[in-house]
């Protein structure tokens, strides 16, 4: 056991968590005022209910005895046996790896949230998210990080690409067939009602996200620090991406569209983080920015309604991350990697186009099926009369602000 | 000329503009209102202490018109803000003695 | 007595007030509203979609006075808040029936 | 009709509602203003530079009422906004030509 | 020394004191926006005052050589002989500690802040801040910590159970009886001005706390993780358990409800984080929640006004903390504590009993007492007038927001 | 390589990442409604565009080869060279030290943000800070932490009174002569819009502000512990300090007034933090306070706009504690550093005031320049027209607020 690796995942496990009141915060300033609570409510809960899922029996679908290649089994039901003693093979306490992945699954079915906000039913939106973690997450947890067969097949996804950014990207997509638009859509603005909050949300995202990619390194070592460096970067220049692309579109730069790019760009870096250098780490960001701003326009382009641009950001950028750790990976960085197309080695490449297929066919078909039985147990949208209220009256009998 | 005032609800703002302009309206002002009235409100809870609300947004649209096209104003109006459901709200209209522009210092119909 | 409401620019509000305390006014009520007139808005961008704003922060000051001075108080008014620009504003004056102080129950005049 | 608005204390709305119900009205509407009268204002210092703030929050309530019972609406406002001290506010009572209800189209006293 | 620990406790130092802001915002979102700045103030202004008392004299009557296991001595006065080495028997810098622990004394008092909020005199707040620092929690943590008569008896409290929960909370409901209810009480609505900021507060307040309980390790070893791991599952079970009661007495889950429920499990569990698994953590937090829903609901029922609920939260759930510590304790987590009741250990339940019992008669008497002096030289209570202008406005010259 | 210090430095620069979103509510809180969206946009889009360029060049410029003391060679451009690999004589990887230093370079233009807020154009901005960076910045930092000539003269300055708050406070002067005042200062009350905002942004900053100080150590350690705790106590002193000061001069104490004196005591205490015991730095620090309020009041005496005090706080600031150090320093503390006056070393206090002066006109005279050039070029002020609009308008199409 190492204690500076420990020191180290733990404060990591704690940046990822504060991630959650920072999506919180991103999301929760970008709806109208009358859902801000409702908003802010999707992500925090989660922080309750997916965790204490995680120990009863999440963290052993996903890292219990491989079954398989497809799932976990039942060994580290109620966390039986995850102790203060290291893993084999790992230099920090099994509690703490625990702990660490966990924020990992919260955080999840929480950047979904977005594509579903302003209309979802709270109950359907608990039930939808405790079974999606069960049949979606910890599966394809399993087959990335647990010993499954994505893993076997040799798919690189440093901190999440497919396990985070595409399942929840193919999710949003499902949800917005399963759900419809939201009341008023196309003739009503829908502008954002606090922006403040979305730029100290996006702070606290880049912010959280050092341990979300650094912290995958699950050691304070030069692989760490190359993994935080090259996630800072790819979050600058993706800013820088976004604003540019869109000051040519539109003819000025927007704050959100900072904001946007930044977590664009940290999306994308993050199945790529411990593979890569920092100069190419900049180029997937730059492209990630000027790419997600186009994903976004998608929505208006095809007609459905993803309010807060779950597919364009997390699905689109998640997926170029997952294929530019296909042509930037270099051994040179991370010898238990893989070099990608860029590096001589074009296998690996095609080893990512898999990963990222199979990804977005099973999440969102998965995905889909769990809206339509949620629909049918509890109903997954509120009616017309309190999706006019807002949620915060009609879902929690609150008022976000008396000011 | 006439002051028309119209307390509804929030969402109707862009329609009822431009019913009015169609009416060749070519200016009014918009306040943030709380209204009561026949529209249930709704309760809130904090901490397990339950208040009731009986105050709705709403909002309130002043236009000063020439009389003559007041009738015309009225209608368009009504249209535009009626969805036929409790809480439509209220229209008044009242007489205003002069109006005064600003800037040019025209009074009466012209400086509308 | 009359009432009179100007619909003007928010950074003029201390300028009217103060041209309207030297012409003898005791009080006044300002609030916060959107104006949509003849001055052009702007347009606002999110994540790439164009939406046209065409109302614009304004105030409305509400003045209620004796018939005697609203003259000196319209005067006053323009001065202060004339800038020559699109946008100025307006001034509407209609007629009060009766005004009450609430602490102590004067009407008319004296309760101004 | 009469057109009754109350410039007063933000605290009191939730007593003026109940006085006004009790004497048979059955809308409002409540703007948030900021008042200048002889109330004093407070300071307010930022960095070691001091602003004299002058306007104080207030509420402005504005009901519509038949001729009949707008006598004891003005009673009712009073004995609820009373607190005897200075900044409890006015009560300005005006003339209204017409008023419809939008949902329905009525008009008159029926709409109110 | 250490240099993994020392990283480790500094990085929880700053967790901590993360703690006061996050408590600033929790406080101030709930208070009517006309008090926001006073509230905010009431905690970031004990980070300069207490700070500096500690330095000065708190941390020697804690840490100094005990004299009759009552109080600390005078030889680390002005922080004389605190360096950069260890302590005998601490592998951190002396220095260190005294940092991560100035942090507790910091924020213990701006806990009470919540229970007189809206009401206070600056001056007078200042005044009995201070002296509470000397007269009551320093006494408290010599006790616990400090090798005082608490430690020498055998009661457990990990990381502040009574010395930061039961102490503040006893003190929240003395302020109570000495200050009197706000003007307009019962007859005009009390509700949240900001609520976004409460739940950002909260967020922040969660994060903080992993330093808070896992740093009270010391070391950034497997028991750090155990306590981390408790934390957040407790915090996380607590969140649900709030929303599952009041759902059923209310009739919705609410936003302020999950917040004040995540606060709950986290008091809950600080005396236990070291020294109980997680499953028992998780069990924890869930019955804090549902408890400390009750516990808020008593002010109703007594007639107090305790405005944020410290005595329902804080008093409540450190109260459950420490009884809880002495039924779910286990030496299999942590060798250096004890067993508690359902580890065959009836006897450390008894001991918890008798130090909560002595923890609310010094701490609330020595409050109650102190009130009374503050009162009587400079004035306790704000005047009405300054009352209903606000707090902002009447004790600082200032305005929350000019929106 | 040690790890325990890699987690320390890595924690310790998403720390100060973190003072970034801090800085932009800090100043965003303080400007009018009208231009809080430019104002955070400020701070957040340096993230962007500094980091991309300290990756480019920036890095090289400041800590390549020496060039006569003066400039750092291009040696590391690109980051060629900068890898997972310790530099000689340090225990942390180089892109560990590189990314730490990166946040330092992104935050000194972020300073200067504050003194020509709510009226700068936004493209002459990015072009200036560009600019500045290369010119001003890069050889600031090769001076003293590159082994460039003020290192070699034996200047202390810990973690950059100089490089970082001189530098800004400067660069703030020239901004005001070069800009102008607002459109209606002096006439137009120009009062903070969001205070709340201002305060948790002064939290985040005195939480970032650790991984600035101690970890400007490069190392767990003692030293590090010492700093950390020398940080905390003069942001703590330095609150009161102000608050006592304008309570005499005013007649109360306010809350920004709290905030404001909390980041002059850490600007002031980041030159000595590793150089001064905690004594020191609450002396240096209760002085800052105190100090600082005076210098804000400078601009209305001398009549120059400085719109939240760049000037006042970093320049006067910065000054103090370089001046302090000088007085304070003790090879007791840090037998790396040197002894001040204090300690019987009046030659060091005459070091540092060369440095001090060196460092004003500099900075002063390159940012003047720098400011008339971008002005010729695209335009450093914006129209009075889109000045009266508001920056959010006028600059990026965007508005704050929808409440
Ligand atoms: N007598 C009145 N005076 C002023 N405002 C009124 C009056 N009655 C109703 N209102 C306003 O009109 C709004 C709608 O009225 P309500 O009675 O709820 O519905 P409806 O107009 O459809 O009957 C109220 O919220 C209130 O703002
Ligand atoms: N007919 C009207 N009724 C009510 N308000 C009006 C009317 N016309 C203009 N206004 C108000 O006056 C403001 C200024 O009017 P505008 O036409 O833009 O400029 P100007 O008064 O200089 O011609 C508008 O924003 C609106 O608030
Ligand atoms: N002439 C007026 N016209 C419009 N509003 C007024 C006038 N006089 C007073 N008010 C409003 O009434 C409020 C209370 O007035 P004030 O003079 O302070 O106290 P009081 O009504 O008790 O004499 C003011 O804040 C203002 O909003």
């Amino acid at each position: 056991m190492n204690a500076a690796d420990t020191a180290f995942v733990l404060i990591s496990a704690g940046l990822v968590m504060f991630m959650m009141p920072g999506l919180a915060l991103f999301y929760g300033g970008m709806v109208r005022g009358k859902n801000v609570l409702g908003t802010l409510m999707h992500s925090m809960i989660l922080l309750g209910l997916v965790s204490v899922l995680w120990a009863v029996v999440g963290y052993s679908l996903s890292f219990g005895e491989d079954i398989g290649g497809v799932i976990g089994g039942l060994n580290y039901f109620g966390l039986a046996g995850v102790g203060q003693e290291p893993l084999e093979g790992m230099t920090i306490p099994h509690l703490a790896f625990m702990i660490f992945q966990c924020m990992f699954a919260v955080i999840t079915p929480a950047l979904i949230t977005g594509a579903f906000a302003e209309r979802i039913k709270f109950s359907g939106f608990l039930i939808f998210s405790a079974l999606w973690i069960i049949c979606v997450y910890s599966p394809m947890c399993h087959w990335v990080w647990g010993g499954g067969w994505m893993a076997k097949m040799g798919a690189l996804d440093f901190a999440g690409g497919a396990v985070v950014h595409m399942s929840s990207g193919a999710a949003a997509l499902a949800a917005t067939f399963c759900l419809g638009k939201r009341k008023g859509y196309g003739k009503e603005p829908f502008i954002p009602h606090n922006l403040p909050l979305t730029i100290l949300g996006a702070g606290m995202l880049w912010f959280g996200w050092f341990g979300f990619n650094a912290g995958s390194a699950l050691a304070a070592n030069g692989l760490a620090a190359s993994a935080f460096a090259a996630t800072h970067m790819a979050a600058a220049a993706a800013a820088l991406g976004w604003i540019i692309v869109e000051w040519m579109h539109r003819g000025k730069p927007t704050t959100l569209g900072m904001a946007s790019g930044a977590v664009a760009g940290l999306v994308a870096i993050t199945p790529a983080a411990g593979f890569v250098g920092v100069m190419p780490a900049i180029l997937i960001g730059l492209i990630a920015g000027g790419l997600c701003y186009g994903g976004v326009l998608l929505k208006h382009k095809f007609g459905y309604d993803d309010s807060l641009d779950v597919v364009g950001i997390h699905g689109l950028g998640g997926t170029w991350g997952a294929l530019a750790t296909g042509l930037f990976a270099s051994t040179a960085v991370n010898p238990a990697g893989a070099d990608g197309l860029f590096y001589g080695n074009p296998g690996q490449f095609m080893i990512q186009l898999v990963s990222v297929v199979a990804t977005w066919a099973f999440c969102f078909i998965v995905s889909y099926a769990l809206y339509k039985i949620v629909d049918a147990i509890v109903g997954i949208r509120v009616s017309p009369e309190d999706e006019t209220k807002g949620l915060d009256v009609s879902q929690h009998s609150e008022v976000g602000y008396q000011i | 000329m006439k002051k028309i005032e119209v307390i509804t609800r929030p969402f109707k703002v862009d329609d009822i503009k431009d019913a009015l302009t169609d009416v060749g309206v070519k200016g009014m002002t918009v306040t943030e209102v709380k209204g009561f009235g026949r529209q249930r409100g709704h309760t809130e809870v904090y901490r397990g202490a339950e208040y009731q609300v009986d105050f709705l947004p709403k909002v309130k649209i002043e236009v000063v018109v020439e009389d003559a096209i007041t009738a015309d104003c009225l209608r368009a109006i009504q249209d535009a803000a009626r969805t036929g459901e409790v809480g439509d709200g209220k229209i008044f209209v009242s007489s205003v003695e002069e109006v005064i522009r600003i800037r040019t210092g025209e009074t009466g119909d012209s400086a509308i």
